[in-house]
């Protein structure tokens, strides 16, 4: 009952954030609620383990937390160079 | 039984949702982003019907190395799209629906979700996989234990083939990352 | 004691729901990107927080449990990471902040 | 050498957590895998203080706890502007100085601003943070200084003398 109840916010958070995916009006606010998408698949997926009380696949949700956060990171660097930002990396000074 | 259907149903609507999306995105980067979470989101329905091994491979392939994919070909070309004329893409919504069709009249030969009476479930072959393969292969998994040992060589063929693709799209990308850029052409 | 643990895990269920909701009503309302960072953020963080310690609780002391806070650390690490990326890059593209004082 | 036995204990504490299967066989392949990556870590030159920091190790889980209390007290604050029906935000910019001696210091300052909710790093460069903040109260919270110094104590060797740190 309270695994249902937790689905259901995630599913209705998704939405809320899926509608900000459609509205932009910039890319960074679509890439920001992609993002976050992301993040609410891989509670999704950890609680609807519980929810078929089969928690034993978590594994999955940590490689989604991983794809999800390289995507994005990938994403970011092909914009912002063009590439995979060797060659910028390489000039400028270290930003941290 | 009957939340798995809602859940079932709403995951489709946002797949469906994404996928209008992705269609109608001029900008190409929230589009690879949009196609990995379209991966993500199909995962999580694979993981839904119990195919936990096939959302694995579904997130890594579709949602990871297919997204760095996208964005290394847009580091080659331009990451807008071209407009395209409304006949054509008319055609385009032709073949899709039409190609969707077909798939959808094949679907019905198959037998239904979980029905106990498919070659899955009644052959012979199935009880020694499940009971002897402890004591046959030390590997913990059912469907690794057929995949790795079992059909070994089958399997030994997949991989070669999906090898020589990763190094057929290596190259083909890698020879464009190497080129001369107008940044080195000045030092010289 | 049972059902002790499980009032928590319900509380904390229900929390990170509330959170989840919010932090999706925010990115709706705030009025421009650097502000729905904000909002994002409650997600990511109380929302997941909260509901990964509910099922944590539900887990008990197994191996499911220790999977569950590398989940939480993992995204704890790289939430932050991604979104200070994706601010950096909003900027450096020339999207301006709206904002009433500028300390800058 | 100690860096590349803390990434070897890591990652092998790692697998033995998310394998769950202990059998020779498994845990052969699983021995050799962490050998095999640590090696490869080794080659690229990628183990250092950086990256393994075990000197972070006895202070963090005080630190974590400070920071999970901020973020709760923030996540209330920033709750609370979403829900109510009136605008009260009134988004700021600041710039903060990062005072940490090393840029993994620097790292995880910038990324616990931007863990907590209400706060986010935009940039940060040379010691220099750009900090954007949903209300002013925010903003001067940060430039308090408050997480600065505790990141600075964070990151200072193991059994040195605790100093006072000016603060400008």
């Amino acid at each position: 009952m309270m695994f249902l109840v937790a689905i259901i916010a995630i599913v209705v958070t998704m939405l809320l954030i899926l509608v900000r995916a459609l509205l932009g009006p910039t890319v960074y606010d679509r890439i920001l609620a992609i993002n976050l998408f992301g993040t609410k698949t891989v509670l999704f997926v950890a609680v609807l383990g519980f929810l078929n009380g089969r928690p034993e696949f978590l594994d999955l949700g940590l490689i989604y937390a991983l794809i999800n956060f390289i995507g994005t990171v990938t994403v970011l660097k092909f914009m912002q160079y063009g590439d995979l930002g060797w060659e910028a990396a390489s000039k400028e000074k270290p930003d941290v | 039984m009957t939340t798995d259907i809602a859940l079932n149903i709403v995951l489709l609507s946002f797949m469906a949702i994404v996928g209008m999306a992705i269609a109608r995105l001029r900008n190409l980067f929230p589009v690879a982003m949009l196609t990995g979470l379209y991966s993500l989101l199909s995962a999580s329905l694979f993981t839904l019907l119990d195919a936990v091994d096939v959302a694995l491979t579904e997130a890594a392939v579709g949602a990871g190395v297919t997204t760095v994919l996208f964005l290394a070909t847009f580091g080659l070309t331009r990451a807008r799209e071209k407009p395209v004329p409304r006949s054509r893409t008319l055609i385009g919504l032709a073949v899709t629906m039409l190609t969707g069709a077909v798939l959808v009249y094949a679907s019905l030969d198959m037998p239904h979700f979980g029905s106990a009476d498919t070659p899955v479930q009644t052959h012979p072959l199935r009880d020694r996989y499940l009971n002897q393969m402890s004591e046959e292969i030390d590997v913990p998994n059912a469907v690794t234990a057929v995949l790795g040992s079992y059909r070994g060589y089958d399997t030994l063929g997949e991989v070669v083939v999906v090898f020589t693709a990763g190094i057929g799209v290596l190259m083909l990308l890698g020879v464009a990352w190497h080129r001369p850029r107008k940044s080195d052409k000045r030092e010289q | 004691m049972n059902a002790l643990i499980d009032t928590a895990s319900w509380i904390l269920l229900a929390g990170g729901a509330l959170f989840s909701v919010i932090g999706g009503i925010g990115m709706l309302r705030m009025p421009d990107f650097y502000t729905r960072m904000h909002a994002a953020s409650v997600t990511d963080t109380a929302g997941m927080i909260l509901m990964l310690a509910g099922l944590m609780l539900q887990a008990g002391l197994t191996l499911v449990t220790a999977k569950l806070v590398f989940v939480m650390l993992f995204l704890l690490i790289t939430s932050p990471t991604a979104t200070h990326a994706l601010a950096r890059a909003a900027l450096e593209d020339g999207i301006e902040p709206q904002v009433d004082h500028d300390k800058r | 050498m100690r860096y590349l036995l803390g990434l070897i204990i890591g990652a092998a504490t790692l697998w033995l957590l998310l394998s769950g299967v202990y059998k020779p066989i498994v845990l052969g392949l699983g021995g050799f895998s962490v050998l095999f990556c640590a090696y490869v870590c080794h080659r690229m030159g990628i183990v250092d203080r950086e990256s393994v920091p075990l000197h972070l190790l006895a202070r963090l889980p005080l630190y974590a706890l400070w920071l999970g209390g901020e973020i709760a007290k923030s996540n209330w604050d920033v709750a609370k502007r979403i829900v109510l029906p009136e605008r009260r935000i009134s988004p700021t910019i600041v710039r903060l100085r990062a005072h940490q001696s090393s840029e993994l210091g620097q790292a995880i300052f910038a990324n616990s601003i931007t863990l907590t909710p209400g706060t986010v790093t935009v940039a940060l460069r040379s010691g220099d943070a750009i900090v954007h903040a949903i209300t002013e109260d925010n903003a001067t919270d940060m430039e308090g200084g408050d997480m600065d110094q505790r990141v600075r104590r964070l990151e200072r060797p193991f059994g040195a003398p605790a100093r006072r740190e000016e603060t400008p």
